[in-house]
């Protein structure tokens, strides 16, 4: 990152991996095999995304991917979230829901996500709460995955 | 005064304070304001948490990230979040700010009624109702061939319940009811008529403009299905108000008006409406007016609904019996339960003759139809003089009427 | 900065002071508001006109004899005088006073089209439409089968006006069409549509919401028939607006919502409506706000519309210079007439990131679809950044923006 | 009247000759053969009158009468009108109208009406003035005159 923050806290949400993650989203692609999907909309910007997930009948998500287009919170997310639920169980991927939605929003440890998942990345968002209207960004892909699982079609962050 | 005063709740007294209008000379008097029922003073921690607002804290809401725009939007929500504890709704989804009970029956009427009536449906009110509970029906059926049938008033000014279940059998889809009447003060059972009107599947919107200023209400222990009121009459700002309504019924109607705010998407070929409330709140709304209409729940709670409804209790019974002292009055309306509002007529003299009268001493009333010209007509009246007493008044108040009535008495004598 | 300052209204410099608002930090920074177009912060002019009116003055209008119901009617009509005067409407019956550009708007559609719009019919609009002149439409087509058309814009985001006039020549009913641009700042040239759709027969309604704050409006010299605009906008409260109506067409026009005040008689088997403009307002009215709105008439009228066209003419034309000297700067919208609206894209940056680094050094801008999808749709994108300079803004606000963007270009180089 | 008025512009308003037509309105009555009528009606109140003209081929104003309810400047005021538009022109009840509204509003002298036509009781509206939310009521009758009179069927004081 540029040295011109001389700002902690502009530092803190921009941070190398956040801003890595979203000029490089990882698995941002269709799967044309997805067993469940959900479109993420956050209506005080716009912005979409798809998120798609290939869950075995072990109910285990075996693959994950996501389209759209968004800030890069919103896209970093995504990127991340994609990362983490692959090869984990639907209820651990929605215990990482839980998690990650309670510390962006209360700001709380978080500790529902079983302890063999390393959400460690996960904490490069947590410069967002200093950004209240910007959680809803850092939310969006979470929402759309609880979607998914839930088998809803749309998630809104408002 | 040879009556003994009525017990008043101690700390009231001190409240009529809190509000900046009272304490004024009007027409070299000190003012007596007994017009609450149209529209109530406010105190002075809404006009400032509105002055604060526009001073520190004004930008357009849900639409920014700058500070201001979240800020506004805090305060904007937060008020939401007092008036669903204040009705006790389940969720804040069930709370569309409008800009009074007008436009919230207005809402129900067009959103709800308009899509779904048919020609041999009907709309069931009572004779009691302000004209903001009458015409959206009377439109609301011309446009849809449906009926509004009414439920007649006994000589007290209460609904003759009877007649009310009777019309409940025939193929009802609404009934939109009064908490209070503005007009005569009568409470109306509502615990009782909702439940008749369950049993009969019929959906039950309460107008409430006059219900919240004067008593605890909960939606859900009323059981009704859409619950309407204004900000104005319970201590807000003026263009602010609040429709409840149960979030299955409220999912399912489509929306009311059409713009920002209310959509998640819109193209030519697909628009995609926004979530409840959002659904119903099209446009910038209005940001200050509800900010302070937060600022009244949280005054109104700081006082105590229950202080309140126990003080103008003891004052309306006050009222009545010094009314009763003054030759030539008689009351209009005198249900056996009934809120601080008191309709009264003075011999033959035309209640606006009245108003004028002790307005020139201070006093303000309200005289007229005051909304209701059924009511009016039920009464064989063109109008009424109303005093309405609000948690601000007090037996000095109630005195100071007493002689200005007389004096209007002897002149015309 | 090696340009030359632009020569500014003199005079406008010292009405910086009269905003509150505008003399607060935020996050450390002292705060430059750069989203008038969202919504205008107030002079202090207008702050205490609001608050002077809950102290000494408040009671509900048109119904009452007593004092204070006589000051506030007169105070409330005395600011449907002023915006009268403002767009030199040929009468007070044409002034009706809604909630805001939105709700004035959702009127037009549901009583003036939904009666007589017939399957076939057309409704023509543009590319630029915010929202609320887009949704009213939708839905008021669904409701009667007529169809939604819409006239396309160029790369510089001016309408194109022969495929306008191409289509003025089907069986549309009505234009509905924008002053001035949100999203783009693009001045659409009313005379000649206008005078166009005269031609065709074509009822116009122009939607002034960000026509009111910029320029002076004469709504009988631009020929229209409809001129909607919203208070928050120009320097009011939130809560108010105006729908402008030829009187003939209002008169037709059957009532928008059903209420007390709209009407002159109630009966269960004849209802009366109220003269113009009250046929068209039901219910309690947003007293304290319309009152402040007249006094931000009043503010506008003493800087004079003028003086303000041409600051910020002049501080448009700074800001476009500045921006083409930022690397990888793109505007979006610019039309050969344009108000001081300027929305543009950074590299690759996100508007939403872009609005949260600048906003972190203070400065407010708009980042987001500006309730305008369609245009965004137009250049393909999602959102701008979007700067809008009101009256109060000056170069220094322009130099902070410059500044605050180049730092984010740094972030995301 | 009584004498616990200490109050001037209270007695100005309630005069005698008011609180006398107040009580016994003259020409109070239905017009079976009236040429032309028209409703008076005052939303703030919602009083109605209906006023009753009967005019002959020489456009002379030769009955009127009226009927309806109201309060004591209403009443009183329609009582007086119809005494002094009776035996006079069209032309000059016209005059009357304009005479009379234009003083209870804007405190006008009001010198349009013929000299001829003795407008000196109507001074006794004159208090009205004071009262800005009753002068609505004194003009009531002379809207519905100048309706009648130019074939309307309604008019409204708002
Ligand atoms: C061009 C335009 N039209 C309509 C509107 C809607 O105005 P309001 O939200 O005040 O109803 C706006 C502002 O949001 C606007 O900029
Ligand atoms: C019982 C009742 N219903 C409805 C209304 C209408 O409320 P508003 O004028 O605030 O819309 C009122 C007050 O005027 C009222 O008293």
């Amino acid at each position: 990152m540029n040295m011109v923050l001389e700002n902690d806290e502009l530092q803190d949400l921009y941070r190398e991996l956040i801003l890595d993650h979203a000029r490089k989203p990882r698995n941002f692609r269709r799967l044309d095999d997805a067993t469940h999907t959900a479109e993420g909309i956050n209506p005080l910007c716009g912005d979409k995304l798809r998120l798609y997930l290939l869950i075995d009948a072990n109910d285990t998500v075996v693959d994950a991917g996501f389209e759209g287009s968004g800030c890069a919170i919103s896209m970093a997310s995504a990127s991340l979230l994609t990362e983490t639920v692959t090869n984990i169980s639907v209820a651990d991927a929605e215990a990482c829901f839980n998690t990650v939605t309670q510390r962006l929003t209360l700001g709380s440890s978080g500790d529902q996500a079983p302890h063999k998942i390393d959400l460690s990345k996960l904490r490069a968002l947590d410069g967002v709460r200093q950004y209240p209207s910007r959680v809803k960004c850092a939310t969006l892909a979470w929402h759309a995955l609880h979607a998914a699982i839930n088998s809803q079609s749309t998630a809104t962050t408002e | 005064m040879n009556q003994p005063q009525p017990t008043l709740v101690a700390d009231i007294a001190a409240c009529r304070n809190d509000f900046p209008a009272l304490n004024q000379d009007v027409n070299g008097h000190s003012l007596v304001y007994l017009d609450s029922a149209a529209s109530a003073q406010q105190p002075l921690a809404v006009i400032e948490a509105v002055a604060r607002y526009q001073n520190d804290d004004h930008a357009n809401v849900h639409r920014g990230v700058h500070t201001l725009s979240h800020r506004a939007t805090e305060l904007y929500e937060g008020a939401r979040d007092k008036l669903r504890k204040f009705v006790n709704a389940a969720s804040r989804a069930e709370i569309v700010l409008t800009s009074g009970t007008t436009e919230s029956i207005n809402l129900v009427a067009q959103s709800y009624c308009r899509p779904t009536l048919r020609s041999g449906d009907q709309i069931l009110i009572t004779w009691l109702e302000h004209h903001s509970n009458i015409v959206p029906w009377q439109l609301v059926c011309e446009q849809t061939g449906a009926e509004l049938i009414v439920a007649p008033i006994n000589d007290r000014g209460e609904i003759e319940l009877d007649e009310l279940y009777a019309l409940m059998t025939g193929p009802v889809k609404l009934l939109s009811l009064s908490h209070v009447s503005n007009a005569l003060g009568t409470v109306n059972p509502l615990r009782e008529i909702i439940d008749r009107a369950k049993k009969a599947g019929i959906t039950v919107l309460i107008d409430g403009a006059q219900g919240v200023p004067h008593m605890t209400v909960d939606v859900q222990a009323l059981d009704c299905d859409f619950y309407a009121f204004s900000g104005h009459k319970m201590f807000g700002p003026t263009g602010t108000g609040v429709l409840w309504g149960r979030e299955a019924l409220l999912e399912e109607m489509p929306p009311y008006k059409g713009g920002g705010d209310m959509i998640l998407e819109v193209s030519f070929d697909n628009t995609v409406f926004n979530d409840l409330p959002y659904k119903f709140e099209a446009g910038t709304p209005n940001i200050s007016g509800t900010i302070g209409l937060g600022a009244a729940v949280d005054y109104l709670q700081s006082v105590g609904m229950d202080n309140i409804s126990e003080h103008e209790k003891a004052l309306h019974e006050y009222l009545v019996d010094k009314l009763a002292g003054v030759n030539g009055i008689r009351l209009i309306g005198t249900a056996r339960n009934q809120a601080s509002v008191q309709s009264f007529m003075l011999n033959d003299i035309h209640p606006h003759d009245l108003g004028t009268i002790v307005d020139h001493q201070g006093i303000a009333i309200r005289t007229g139809h005051h909304c209701a010209m059924p009511v009016m007509q039920r009464f064989g009246l063109s109008g009424t003089a109303r005093a309405s007493l609000g948690l601000y008044n007090n037996t000095d108040d109630v005195d100071r009427l007493i002689l200005a009535l007389e004096k209007a008495r002897q002149i015309f004598a």
